[in-house]
């Protein structure tokens, strides 16, 4: 197909540069430079699209980010994406774009009957029907669901990659047109650094498609030198294809660039696809615009109607005329620029102006040059339905508030389509500020900005139409933000604003909206909505929602605007009303009888345009989703067949499995051999925290609630930590080095917490205290070796003498094992005697090398976290986190020794005896023995008294750890049960929830002959 | 992969295979003496106590750096310094004891951290950009002098971050607990790739 | 995204720090003395003050200090940090520093 | 009340649309009512309606500040569970549960109550521990639950990465859990209310109590004294600064919560997901947006906007759990704020001032109690004593320690 709509002239495509592309399937080709919208236009492509809920054919409605209608499927398989604005996408070779939401196709979609039934489809239907038989609306909803949706997720992971950038500066200029321009040059000469960020592939908004002459020269060249001599300062950024997102407090803000996508699939090189942006601004410069906003009549939403500036910004930026003969409709004086510029590309071009007369420089200009100017005339029905084949207009009442007089017809194929401008608040919004109505120009404007997000706006966001004028309060806004920015740099000043006052651009007629619907007697227009009629004037085109349906709303009391919003979706699809919210509220303020600012705006929120998640994750994915903390044996553990689990960020080893073992037999050979002869687990990953001072002690004694003041230099002590809340919640084994010098460890997940705890305590509660932390969790790699070989093993890689008398249990040795400098603590975690070795980390490699050689002679097994579990659970010790839920004391745990009553006080203890948590009932850790001593209960499961399944039933408690020991030959388990220390020797039935049913015996949590090793249990308080 | 930059980090004879784009470039330090010295600064017995035990001036003011050829005492808080010292031939331990014997009777804390990190140095011209892809400090403000130093985040990790040679200029030495530099190392070398050629 | 003052080290990104809820309240020293409402007003009843707050901040990725600040839970502006064992900055003033800054909305309450 | 029906559609249709009624009046404020209740969200809305439903109590005014349901019941992610861990829990989410399954009907007001599933991801042993313990207790109660283990999710979500950092291990699904739209629950209760005789007053702040000898007699608004027999605070957000003005404090924090949503897309997902371990919980709407849940900051703010990371924090775990969203895009986020209570259980209770009951702390996720929540605290307001389901939620438990700590216990939000 040819280009049927491309005219001569330069505009800023590159003719030389053919580019193909394919349209549901379909060959075409434009020019580089070009957009998906303008490519389509010039090949005489309107229908782009099928609306959300009717199934309307829509077209290309816009040329920007604003776009409501023209949004299709981009590219397929993993690169596809939905919901794309043509308006947007840049052409590039190969491009392959489909129409979405329609079948079979876009010109023939089945999903047009909903159109034929639109009249029982009104806002908000779906609330007051689908309710009978209740039990059928998850099919209805189904049928729902298929029908809602616009396009399709991608179905395969997204090959590409993004990243996040952070960015300072003192001057932010959001929006590259004449005022963000001419800010960004501003700020500059004072020296000031300065990003500015446009979000179309070229700086220049919309000059890019003017034909003014701007400080003496043509659009294009004073672009074209402000450009070059923005390049010269150092201090200045440009971005083109970059969106600014969102306004966050303390002038935060985000956007999004689009760095490679208009090179083609694959085309991106070393580069990201796209970059998000995280910009501290100490001052902002908001340039970002104004928004034309669409008259209301009846269809139209026909492809082919299109915004006035749009019509222009193809024929002066792209070089396409949309049609050979335009009407454009409108109620001010900035849409007969259009007019002009479809005559000189061309075109036949009528005027349909709802105002009686006009006399601006441009509407003189149109006259001077012939074009016929209907005043006083609105469009009153558009003929065709996937085109334009001609529009009818009939003149207004003097009142303009019905149409009279007979029909005339005016041979259109596009209506450009221009009623006033919004100017783009939502930055301004978004940083709290406030707005204000100005009714000449009906339009909201900023107000004041708050102290926290210091911000100016400049040109047409500004409510300044004028060119001259946009450029003059763009150059004092960029001067007044540098100036503040380097006076005071913390945002939370308030900022100083423009001079320049707003240019009063009173012009009469912008208040007029919506084209009556009817034909009737000039009664009220309010009157006559009550007639409906308005069920075609569209004005979120993307969501459906007609003049009627806002009707319909205030009719059923959703008046409050947010009620309107939510109740009809108006302004909450993919463009978030950017072409429509204002006249929403003119609409319900005429309905109300009162005017816009009393209706109010709903609330602008970021994203400005939606971001994709890709951009926003950044690098944060994949293998950098989450750091996983790896130990300094980690290598030999992969080379060891390890299989690992995550326990806080940390790859632990769970288990060893040998030829082709499961767990279950993995974990019951580690579990024996440790037993028999020894094992040895990795413990580096155990938080340690290095505690130094006079009053370490004194600080030990608060935290934990056994006694520490007399613990001897030397000796280790188990501890057990609560919260305020009187709850446990961090244990670990804390050894006195020196007089007044402590090695703390911790749970592997609490390691942070505890840490923070310590701190908390020291620095806000106790400052006067002399004790210092130091987080040495890393610095220590931590090799434990356990069982009866442990001691032989040890001695065969150290001088030292490791002895009973020398070396106790709970005791610390300072030694060299294998060579190299260690700590090594007696404690166990198993119950046998053990032995953790401390060596720096870098050598942990070494030590745990030198361990398995030197272990071969003692058959030493390696073994992981399960096994680690159940040695410990066979001795009954607690792990905190598993055995103990954020809710259980000492006492629940059966650990009265561990709380120490004669201090007067520790963290914690005054909540132990509050009346609920000092009374009796509590669920309490005792051990359970299934009666089949080769089941193993589920951990999680319940217990109930009595033998008969039953539900609901009441929970005695809940199993906590469970395993199968080999070293008790049956399966042992504890669990938290009511009052379960009182009830020892009773029996409850673990019930199940696929029917089983278990009976268990409580006992106490000691599994293995108590006389085996007199290590049984950590120390007890002194 | 991972087995591989496992070992660099924890090893010390080991170094990750460098990376060079020209603009940037990415590298292990070898392993140094790290101590964490505690103190209040505005106790002079203090101040006065690490000055003579380590040859340097004791920097009080936040976030910066005293130097001399083979070691820096880097701010790290109002009650904390850290002991950075290149020299191969001392050994941490004597070094940890030497500076408890001068702060002896001054309340204080001596640790030991020098396994605790690793260092990695980030150099070029494009240096502070692909820091900024991680980072949300204001690097030429928290890093305008040579002496300048910052404890900040790179995306999940903390890190601490000082100017190679002392100068504001191309080079940062970036410290991290070691159980992070894989992270890190990962995450610089992707942000990196913009600068390949 | 808060752009916070440390004592130390200055403005830094809110992502550096974490908040920790109302400042100014002491540990009782006597717990053994205290009933229950007591003590449970001290672990779980909190000002949560729509207006001026006296708050409780670690700048956990910097020099990892506990600080204090006092900030319009309104507008979200910091009005002033300070330091541990500093005393609690005066209400009034503040609160016309703050109008001063916006249109007044703050309100004062449980110090 | 004209009843809505397919029929009303049609009928009025043809009338184009004119003809029907208001869903709820606006009337002035009467001097007296026998029940205040303050705050019109979906909590207050239904108290009011079951005070006029079921307990007789037909005087009754509804004052909300801005508009109904712009509070939390206008701005969560719908997400309707019961499957909680404790039994006092258990108690009132699934009473609500059950007012759930017939509530469509009951309104004549369609909530779209969508019992699609909730599918709860363990990422590891800790969080298998979890989903088992809470699996069960559940079960007990008499709750449906169902294990599942990572092939059948992989079928009912092929579109997930199970092997993502944290690998999915198991998780556990209520088939009976799932969404309902939120707005649709706020206006149905009102309308339903309203057609009682219960006066619903939109753009009334409350500023003040009339409290003579330690009793409650009426409220102070910006439109005027109303005088009251009983009042019931129900606020949210808040609910400390109605304490407040009654002079109390409340064991709450009120914290920015946030929620966003993707551009829509055909059906890709089709029940809630919930995963702690890596802290994401998403469902796709009728519509077809993405419904993500983001974290709540740690300070406190009354302004309805959060910080950015949060909205970060849950995009990476999305895009982690689902590589195949990174190139859908975020259409909007907003926040809201939330009372939050230590015990992440809600407090339903009489207060040291006579006749002023409070309903509030549902921090993160009162939605799914709407109906339980109204039924319950309108009964106990009506009796002038706690409901006995209701009982154990009182603000006394943070003093004696009979903490409902689902917090600590099992770690799960909303
Ligand atoms: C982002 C987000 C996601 C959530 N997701 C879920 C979820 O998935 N599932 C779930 O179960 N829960 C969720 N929640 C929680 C849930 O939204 C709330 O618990 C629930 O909606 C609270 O309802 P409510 O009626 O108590 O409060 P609200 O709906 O907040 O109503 C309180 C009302 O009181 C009014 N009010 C306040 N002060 C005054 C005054 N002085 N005078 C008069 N009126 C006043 C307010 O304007 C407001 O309308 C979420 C919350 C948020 C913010
Ligand atoms: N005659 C009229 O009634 C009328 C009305 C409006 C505008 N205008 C003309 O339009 C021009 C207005 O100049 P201006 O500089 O104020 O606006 P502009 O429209 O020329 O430039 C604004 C730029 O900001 C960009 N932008 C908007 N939001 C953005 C965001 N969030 N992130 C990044 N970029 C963003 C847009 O893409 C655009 O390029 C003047 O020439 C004026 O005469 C005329
Ligand atoms: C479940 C749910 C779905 C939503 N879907 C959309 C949507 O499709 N489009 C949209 O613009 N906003 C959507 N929103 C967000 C609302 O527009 C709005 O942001 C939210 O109700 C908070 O109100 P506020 O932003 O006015 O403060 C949705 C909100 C919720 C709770
Ligand atoms: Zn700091």
């Amino acid at each position: 197909m040819s280009h049927v709509n491309r005219i001569e002239g330069i505009g800023r495509i590159r003719r030389g540069r053919a580019v193909r592309f394919y349209y549901d399937g379909r060959q075409y080709f434009g020019y580089e430079g070009d957009t998906l919208a303008s490519a389509l236009l010039a090949n005489g492509v309107h229908l782009t699209g099928r609306s959300f809920k009717y199934h309307r054919p829509r077209g290309i409605f816009t040329a920007g980010s604003e776009e409501p209608n023209a949004i299709v499927q981009l590219e397929s398989g993993a690169y596809t994406e939905p919901n794309t604005r043509v308006t947007q996408v840049e052409l590039y070779e190969g491009l392959r774009a489909n129409s979405q939401n329609c079948w079979p196709s876009v010109k023939y979609d089945i999903g047009a009957v909903n159109s034929l039934l639109s009249r029982f489809l009104p806002a908000g239907f779906y609330y007051k029907t689908f309710m009978w038989p209740a039990s059928m609306w998850m099919t209805y909803e189904h049928f729902i669901r298929n029908a809602a949706g616009l396009g399709k997720s991608p179905e395969q992971k997204d090959p590409d990659r993004y990243e996040q950038l952070h960015a300072h500066c003192d001057v932010l200029v959001a929006g590259g047109g004449p005022a963000g321009l001419s800010a960004a040059l501003a700020a500059a000469k004072t020296g000031a650094s300065v990003i500015i960020m446009d979000e179309q592939s070229e700086m220049g908004g919309s000059l890019l498609a003017s034909d003014e002459t701007v400080d003496g020269v043509t659009a294009a060249q004073w672009l074209k030198t402000t450009l070059e001599t923005l390049g010269t300062y150092d201090n200045v950024t440009v971005v083109p294809r970059c969106t600014v997102t969102g306004y966050f407090d303390y002038n935060y803000l985000t956007a999004a660039e689009r760095v490679t996508d208009h090179l083609g699939i694959g085309n991106g090189g070393y580069s990201p696809r796209q970059r998000f942006w995280k910009i501290r601004a100490k001052r902002v410069v908001i340039a970002a615009g104004a928004i034309e906003r669409p008259l209301l009549f009846k269809d139209n939403d026909r492809p082919g109607v299109m915004l006035a500036n749009a019509v222009r910004t193809y024929i002066r930026r792209y070089c396409v005329l949309p049609a050979k003969s335009v009407c454009v409709f409108t109620n001010n004086d900035s849409a007969y620029d259009t007019a002009i510029a479809v005559h000189e590309a061309g075109g036949a071009v009528t005027v349909v102006d709802t105002r009686q007369s006009a006399s601006a420089v441009s509407v003189k200009r149109a006259r001077d040059v012939g074009i016929t100017v209907y005043h006083g005339y609105a469009v009153s029905n558009v003929i065709g339905s996937r085109a334009i084949r001609r529009v009818e207009i009939r003149r207004l009442s003097d009142d303009a508030q019905s149409l009279v007089g007979d029909p005339v017809t005016v041979n259109a194929q596009v209506i450009a389509n221009g009623g006033g401008w919004n100017p783009v608040v939502n930055l301004f919004s978004q940083s709290r500020g406030k707005l204000r109505f100005e009714s000449g120009i009906q339009a909201f404007v900023p107000d004041k900005a708050v102290a926290i997000n210091p911000s100016v706006s400049a040109g047409s966001c500004a409510g300044v139409y004028d060119t001259a004028q946009c450029l003059a309060t763009g150059a004092e806004a960029g001067e007044i933000a540098a100036r503040a920015a380097a006076s005071d740099p913390k945002p939370s000043v308030p900022m100083p604003q423009l001079t320049k006052a707003l240019a009063a651009d009173a012009v009469n007629g912008r208040d007029f909206y919506v084209v009556p619907a009817n034909t009737g007697a000039a009664e009220g227009l309010l009157q006559k909505w009550n007639d409906r009629g308005y069920s075609k004037h569209f004005h979120d085109l993307q969501n459906d929602v007609t003049v009627a349906d806002i009707h319909l709303a205030a009719t059923e009391g959703y008046r409050s605007v947010e009620h309107l919003k939510r109740y009809t979706t108006t302004g909450m699809g993919t463009d978030q009303g950017k072409t429509s919210n204002v006249n929403a509220l003119s609409i319900m303020a005429g309905i109300q009888q009162t005017d816009i600012p009393s209706v109010g705006t709903t609330t602008f929120r970021p994203p400005y345009t939606p971001v994709t998640f890709g951009a926003i994750t950044g690098q944060n994915r994949g293998e950098l989703f989450l750091q996983a903390r790896k130990t300094p044996m980690h290598a030999w553990h992969e080379l060891n067949n390890a299989v690992f689990e995550d326990v806080g960020d940390w790859k632990r080893p769970w288990y060893f499995p040998r030829h082709g073992e499961t767990m279950h037999q993995a974990v019951d050979r580690e579990a024996l051999a440790t037993r028999q002869s020894v094992g040895m687990v990795d413990a580096s990953t155990l938080g340690k925290i290095d505690i130094q001072g006079a009053d370490a002690a004194w600080f030990l004694n608060m935290v934990y609630t056994n006694a520490w003041l007399k613990l001897p230099v030397g000796h280790c002590r188990y501890g057990l930590m609560l919260n305020e809340h009187g709850m446990v919640f961090d244990d670990g084994v804390t050894t006195r080095l020196g007089e007044n010098h402590f090695h703390m460890t911790t749970t592997t997940g609490g390691a942070a917490r505890v840490m923070a705890w310590l701190e908390e305590w020291l620095q806000t509660e106790w400052p006067e205290r002399e004790v210092y932390c130091t987080s040495v969790t890393e610095q220590w790699a931590v090799a434990a070796i356990n069982g009866p070989n442990a001691r032989a093993l040890l001695e065969s890689l150290t001088d030292e003498d490791l002895s009973d008398e020398s070396f106790p249990h709970m005791s610390y040795k300072s030694m060299k094992v294998a060579g190299l400098d260690a700590r090594v603590f007696r404690i166990s975690f198993t119950g046998e005697l053990s032995f953790e070795i401390n060596v720096s980390a870098r050598h942990g490699l070494a030590l745990w090398e030198a361990l398995i050689d030197a272990g071969k002679a003692f058959d030493l097994t390696v073994y992981g976290t399960e096994t680690m579990h159940v040695l410990r659970a066979e001795k009954g010790f607690i792990i905190v986190g598993q055995d103990t839920d954020g809710t259980v004391t000492p006492f629940d745990l059966g650990m009265s020794w561990i709380v120490n009553k004669n201090k007067p006080d520790f963290l914690g203890k005054r909540s132990l005896s509050r009346t609920h948590t000092a009374a009796s009932g509590r669920r309490q850790l005792v051990g359970l023995l299934t009666d089949d001593p080769d089941t193993v209960l589920p951990e999680g499961a319940h217990l109930v008294e009595g033998h008969v399944r039953r539900v609901p039933a009441v929970t005695q408690g809940h199993v906590t750890s469970s395993y199968m020991s080999p070293n008790a030959k049956r399966s042992i388990a504890m669990g938290l049960v009511t009052n379960g220390l009182d009830r020892l020797g009773e029996s409850l039935t673990a019930q199940l929830m696929d029917g089983q049913m278990i009976g268990v015996t409580l006992v106490k949590p000691d599994f293995l002959s108590i006389d085996k090793s007199p290590e049984t249990k950590p120390e007890k308080g002194q | 992969m991972s087995a591989q930059i496992y070992s660099v980090f924890t090893t010390e004879a080991i170094h990750a295979e460098p990376l060079d784009y020209g603009a940037v470039s990415l590298s292990t330090m070898p392993h140094c003496i790290k101590v964490i010295i505690r103190g209040e600064h505005d106790n002079a017995a203090f101040i006065a106590a690490v000055q003579e035990a380590t040859g340097l001036s004791a920097p009080t003011r936040a976030n910066s750096v005293s130097s001399n050829d083979t070691s820096e005492l880097i701010w790290l808080g109002p009650s904390e310094l850290l002991y950075r010292l290149h020299n191969e031939t001392l050994l941490a331990g004597d070094t940890v004891q030497r500076l408890q014997n001068a702060l002896q009777g001054v309340h204080s804390a001596v640790v030991d951290v020098s396994d605790y990190y690793t260092t990695l140095k980030l150099a070029g011209p494009d240096a502070r950009r692909v820091l900024r892809k991680g980072t949300p400090l204001n690097v030429d403000v928290a890093l305008a002098d040579g002496s300048d130093c910052a404890q900040t985040r790179f995306g999940h990790a903390a890190i601490l971050l000082t100017q190679a040679d002392g100068q504001a200029e191309d080079g940062f030495i970036l410290q991290v607990r070691w159980t992070y530099a894989e992270y890190l190392w990962t995450f610089l070398a992707e942000a990196m790739q913009e600068y390949r050629t | 995204m808060l752009l916070i003052e440390c004592p130390w080290c200055g403005q830094r990104d809110q992502t550096e720090f974490s908040a920790h809820g109302e400042a100014h309240i002491a540990r009782p020293t006597e717990t053994a003395t205290l009933n229950d409402e007591q003590w449970g007003n001290y672990v779980f009843f909190r000002s949560n003050s729509k207006g001026l707050h006296y708050e409780r901040w670690t700048h956990d990725f910097g020099c990892r200090r506990w600080f204090n600040a006092v900030r319009d839970t309104v507008s979200d502006q910091f009005l002033v940090t300070y330091k541990p064992g500093e005393p609690a900055p005066d209400a009034k003033q503040l609160t016309q520093q703050l109008s001063d800054a916006t249109s007044g909305t703050a309100k004062v309450s449980g110090v | 009340m004209k009843p809505y029906s397919l029929w009303s559609l049609v009928r009025n249709g043809i009338s184009y649309d004119k003809d029907w009624q208001q869903a709820w009046r606006s009337p002035e404020p009467k001097k007296h009512y026998d029940v205040v209740i303050i705050g019109g969200g979906g909590h207050g809305l239904a108290t009011a309606y079951y005070l006029a439903r079921e307990c007789g109590v037909r005087n009754v005014a509804v004052i909300e500040k801005g508009w109904l349901g712009g509070g939390n019941t206008g701005r969560n992610t719908t997400i309707v569970r019961s499957n909680y861990l404790l039994d006092e829990s258990a108690g009132i989410y699934e009473h609500a549960m059950k007012l759930w399954e017939g509530l469509s009907q009951e309104l004549n007001y369609n909530v779209m109550f969508s019992q699609r599933g909730l599918l709860h991801l363990a990422h590891s042993v800790h969080d298998m521990q979890e989903i088992g313990r809470r699996g069960n207790a559940i079960h007990l109660n008499g709750i449906d639950s169902e294990f599942l283990n990572p092939q059948q999710i992989k079928k009912m979500l092929p579109i997930i990465n199970l092997n993502c950092r944290y690998p999915v291990m198991g998780g556990l699904l209520q088939r009976r859990g799932g969404t309902a739209r939120h707005d649709a629950v706020a206006w149905g209760y009102a309308r339903g209310a309203d057609d009682m005789g219960v006066d619903i007053i939109q753009n009334c702040a409350v500023e003040g109590f009339d409290i003579q000898n330690g009793e409650v007699k009426g409220v102070r608004t910006s439109k005027g004294l109303i005088g009251a027999g009983k009042v019931g605070c129900v606020v949210a957000g808040h609910s400390s600064v109605l304490a407040e003005m009654a002079g109390f404090r409340m064991p709450l924090e009120s914290v920015p919560l946030q929620a966003l949503v993707s551009e829509p897309v055909k059906p890709v997902i089709d029940c809630v997901v919930m995963s702690n371990g890596i802290h994401v919980y998403v469902s796709q709407s009728d519509k077809g947006e993405l419904v993500v849940g983001a974290g709540s900051d740690a300070y406190i703010s009354y302004s309805q906007r959060g910080s950015f990371d949060q909205i970060e924090h849950v995009v990476g775990p999305l895009v982690e759990l689902f590589p195949l969203f990174s190139r859908l895009r975020m259409l909007r986020q907003w926040g809201g704020i939330v009372d939050v209570t230590t015990d992440r259980s809600p407090i339903l209770s009489k207060t040291p001032v006579k006749n002023l009951f409070i309903n509030c702390g549902w921090g993160t996720g009162g939605f799914k109690c709407t109906p339980g929540s109204g039924h319950l605290f309108a009964h106990s307001i009506a009796q002038g004593e706690m409901h006995e389901k209701a009982a154990p939620f009182s603000i006394d438990r943070f003093n004696t320690g009979a903490l409902i700590d689902e917090g600590a216990a099992a770690a799960v939000a909303h």
